[in-house]
């Protein structure tokens, strides 16, 4: 029974775990917090399940109510579906089993039952964004999770939290609004909701309306692109990714941002035609703003001088990356795309994760307080550090990976100028993480800090961290040969560009 | 000229877009959330319009009725109370800054946090 | 002065170009555009033999696509969940 | 805030608004309405109501907790519900694939699960609005 | 498009316009007010009742009400 209703019950384990923390009220922390952890290692076991569905029977589909799919609402799971599940749910699993032990020191008490609550809906919806196949229900989701990321964001009370909310919220409703406006042209003029649907009667519907479906598709992209922070409407980012607390950071920059990526990839590889898209300008402008985010991303992030902001900065960079791989429209650059959004998650929450943990013992923001840090705490310098390492590049950690298959994908397109691009960024990265690494083990710190116990539970989840990063840098055959296969149907069903 | 009809709701939405993007004040900006969103309904609506189309309420099983498309109504419903939702919780956010900083201009709040730098 | 110049000159460039794009859409209220097509029949003339309910409206938000009536419950509890933890903070 | 007049009239339409919010509610499968227009209806009876008698209320104070219980358990029974669609052997939020009598079309009683997904809907939406409304009218942000 | 869609269309943008126009948020947020539920009598025309009455109850009732007490808590001025 479970097997044939898993994909449903995914999503809504969350959300009724979430139910169950605001039914008891903000009084029952230690239930909200059991409450939390079991029913996100819950969800990530059931996603893992679905992986391995995914593995043995291939695409599968689930239809609410009964109705398919023109009628009712359709969740699908193919291989990169399930990819990104497994993403979603183990990042969020890990940050949460981190916010389990420090955020009773971060937040207000009075308002940790409700972080968990908002925490389980976030999840939710992202799952819910990743496996719908109907383009109202992910609008839905999208908004779900805009307002639960902005309360994320907010929840602590500080005032420049709340302004950076604000604008969030206001940015990323432009953005859904625009969303939704994209979504009713393409209701207008093919008369579907389902992505396949939609997709098998786009070109039908170009014949008859062919402005109407540009207008539509830059409307999507415009309002995807202003959610998922592409330059240049990534001026939110940085304030709402500095200012959340430690855990909000880490699944806003690591997840949330990611999934509106899976959403421009559901748009772009599975409704529009591939070589519809190809014959438009939408390709160089994808590549253009990407480029440009990257490096105008590392620059800003060079300049700053606290690292939960420096870190947000180097996010609108990454985000650069996955656009390109996205904007190159070759096998291997998809390949890489869809690994670094994995990668990136991993690395940036660890990033956050132990940026926040040194944060909150030297109580210090600046970068430059950071120096010597390494001696009294080990464990978060080294986290951090092996985070910095694999943003950088460097072989055997996880982010070599989906740069090198970038930079394949890059010599697939015979776009060599994008090889140029990542060679460079890198430096860029090495310039901003490196001295932070080495001055964070070999400089005599600033300030004095006493020693205290970092909770167990953060370090477990920091060696989690970690170990992934390892794990996927040396074994990065696993994940490839998990996705490859979808994203070759994925070009071969359009005979390759 | 029967679609002046979604040109004059795409004017009400780059309206809406305009108070948003334009003005300062926050109230103003959610002011001009909703007004763009009903814009985005409007146009939705018309969209499962059909002349001289009678509401879809079937009380009778006979096919000599023409009915309007149910399906926009439906998404809108659910439209509207997301749009409620956003405003509830923007207007709450608000309400706290203004305690915080006095004001509920976005100028000013950038202006008085560069001061405290 | 500049900036409002901008905003206007912005707008209406948008505005002319959505004037080309309505030009072409489906006419307005014509039974023979693409949104008038077999699910909205279904859902008319099925509706109240597979659901028992008159109101067809109803019968998608609460059954044909009652995921999507879920979600929203969700917004909603979300957005209190939220202005009660920023308020209370 | 304390006008007697308003009071009185308050008084006096509040019964009906209510009666036309559960009308609203409990006919929306055959006539226009449903569980987010009527459950506004009944939520706006109710900020008339505080509007009417003033926010500080002993009474008000203790609905907090009520109106967080009725949420929840809107939202669960929703869930519930469409459970109760795949213990019945069909798939999540089914109705008459599940096996729900569907009743003669034009009942208050027809339609199988679809009132009771639109009651719940009302409840939900009814103690959302009076609550986002009471928190953001509140002078002070203390209580709980 | 009757001549009824086409005053009532004109009226939105009126009102709209205003909304961006007013410095005053209290006689915007009237003007607002006045936009729901023309919005909602739109939709009526429309054959939409469903909609019309939710937005009735929700955009031109709770929004209201809820841009009300935003401002009473906080400046009524731009």
């Amino acid at each position: 029974m479970i097997t044939a209703h898993i994909m449903p019950l995914t999503i809504l384990l969350p959300l009724v775990g979430a139910y169950i923390i605001l039914l008891f009220g903000s009084r029952h922390k230690i239930l909200a917090r059991n409450v939390a952890l079991a029913t996100a290692g819950v969800t990530f076991a059931m996603v893992c399940f679905i992986t391995y569905l995914v593995s043995a029977h291939g695409t599968f589909v689930y239809h609410l109510g009964g109705w398919a799919p023109p009628l009712g609402i359709e969740l699908m799971a193919d291989n990169i579906t399930a990819f990104l599940l497994v993403t979603f749910a183990s990042v969020a699993f890990i940050v949460l089993l981190f916010a389990s032990d420090v955020l009773p020191g971060e937040i207000n008490p009075k308002v940790i039952t409700r972080y968990y609550a908002l925490y389980l809906v976030l999840l939710g919806s992202l799952l819910g964004i990743v496996l719908s196949n109907d383009f109202f229900n992910i609008y839905v989701f999208l908004e779900i999770s805009s307002i639960a990321a902005a309360a994320l964001v907010a929840v602590n009370g500080d005032k420049l939290a709340m302004e950076a909310s604000v604008k969030y919220l206001i940015m990323s409703t432009l953005g859904s609004g625009t969303v939704l406006m994209g979504i009713a042209g393409l209701y207008m003029v093919t008369g579907y909701l389902n992505l396949d649907f939609i997709a098998s009667n786009l070109s039908a519907a170009y014949a008859g309306y062919p402005l109407t479906v540009l207008m539509t598709l830059a409307m999507l992209v415009v309002g995807i692109a202003v959610k998922a922070a592409l330059f240049p409407l990534h001026v939110w980012l940085p304030d709402a990714h500095g200012a959340a607390p430690t855990s909000s950071s880490a699944i806003l920059s690591g997840l949330v941002v990611k999934v509106y990526i899976a959403v421009l990839l559901k748009l772009l590889y599975r409704v529009f035609p591939l070589d519809f898209i190809a014959a438009l300008p939408l390709q160089a402008s994808l590549l253009v703003m990407a480029t440009l985010g990257i490096f105008v991303g590392s620059i800003l992030a060079i300049r700053q001088k606290d690292i939960k902001k420096m870190l947000a900065y180097s996010t609108v960079a990454q985000i650069g990356y996955v656009f390109l791989g996205i904007g190159l429209f070759s096998e291997k650059a998809m390949i890489g795309a869809v690994l670094h959004v994995f990668n990136h998650a991993v690395m940036k929450s660890m990033l956050f994760l132990s940026a926040g943990l040194l944060i909150k013992y030297s109580g210090r923001r600046e970068i430059a307080d950071l120096a010597g840090l390494g001696r009294t705490y080990p464990l978060p310098m080294i986290a951090f550090s092996v985070g910095a390492l694999s943003m950088v590049g460097i072989p055997s950690f996880s982010g070599f990976i989906s740069k090198w298959y970038l930079g394949l994908g890059a010599l697939e397109a015979n776009q060599l100028l994008f090889l140029v691009v990542l060679l460079v960024s890198s430096l860029l990265n090495a310039f901003y993480y490196l001295p932070i690494v080495i001055a964070g083990f070999f400089k005599k710190g600033t300030v004095e800090v006493e020693k205290q116990v970092i909770p167990v539970g953060a370090q477990i989840s920091l060696i989690f961290l970690i170990a992934a990063t390892f794990f996927f840098g040396l074994f990065s055959n696993i994940p490839v040969s998990y996705i490859a296969p979808t994203i070759q149907g994925l070009f071969g069903m359009f005979g390759g560009v | 000229m029967d679609n002046l009809f979604y040109a004059m709701a795409f004017v009400i939405f780059l309206t809406g877009f305009w108070i948003m993007l334009s003005h300062a004040n926050l109230i103003k900006k959610i002011i001009g959330m909703n007004i763009m969103e009903s814009a985005v309904f409007l146009f939705l609506v018309a969209i499962g319009y059909v002349r001289d189309g009678s509401a879809p309420i079937v009380t009778e099983a006979s096919s000599a009725i023409t009915y309007v498309n149910p399906l926009p109504s439906a998404l809108i419903l659910t439209g509207i109370v997301v749009s409620v939702s956003v405003t509830a919780f923007a207007l709450g956010l608000i309400v706290r800054l203004y305690q915080h900083y006095g004001t509920v201009d976005v100028d000013e709040i950038t202006r008085m946090r560069s001061e405290e730098q | 002065m500049m900036r409002t110049a901008l905003e206007i000159v912005t707008l209406v460039v948008i505005g002319l170009l959505l004037v080309l794009v309505v030009r072409e859409m489906p006419p307005f209220g014509d039974p023979t555009n693409p949104v008038h097509n077999e699910v909205s029949e279904f859902y008319l003339e099925n509706t109240q033999d597979e659901t028992g309910v008159q109101n067809v409206v109803a019968a998608i938000i609460t059954d044909y696509r009652g995921f999507d009536t879920l979600g929203e419950l969700t917004v909603l509890l979300t957005a209190i969940a939220g202005l009660l933890a920023v308020l209370r903070s | 805030m304390s006008d007697i007049i308003v009071q009185v009239v308050t008084r006096m339409m509040i019964p009906y608004l209510q009666l036309y919010g559960l009308y609203i509610i409990l006919f929306g499968h055959n006539s226009p309405g449903g569980g987010f227009a009527g459950g506004t209806v009944i939520a706006s009876s109710l900020i008339l109501y505080v509007l009417a008698f003033g926010i500080d209320n002993e009474e008000l104070r203790l609905s907090g907790s009520v109106a967080r219980i009725v949420e929840s358990c809107g939202a669960l029974a929703y869930v519930g519900i469409g459970l109760a669609g795949i213990l019945l052997g069909a798939n999540f939020l089914s109705n008459h694939s599940a096996g729900f009598p569907l009743g003669i079309p034009g009942r208050v009683f027809s339609g199988g699960t679809i009132v009771l997904l639109t009651v719940s809907i009302g409840l939900k939406v009814a103690s959302t609005m009076i609550t986002l409304f009471t928190n953001v009218a509140e002078k002070e942000g203390e209580g709980e | 498009m009757t001549l009824i869609h086409f005053l009532l269309l004109l009226f939105l943008i009126v009102c709209a316009f205003f909304v961006g126009r007013t410095k005053d948020l209290l006689s915007a947020v009237i003007v607002f007010s006045a936009y729901s539920l023309t919005m909602a009598l739109l939709w009526q025309q429309l054959a939409s009742p469903d909609v019309a009455i939710t937005e009735a109850a929700i955009g031109a009732g709770v929004t209201t009400l809820l841009l009300f007490a935003a401002i009473s808590r906080t400046r009524r001025m731009e």
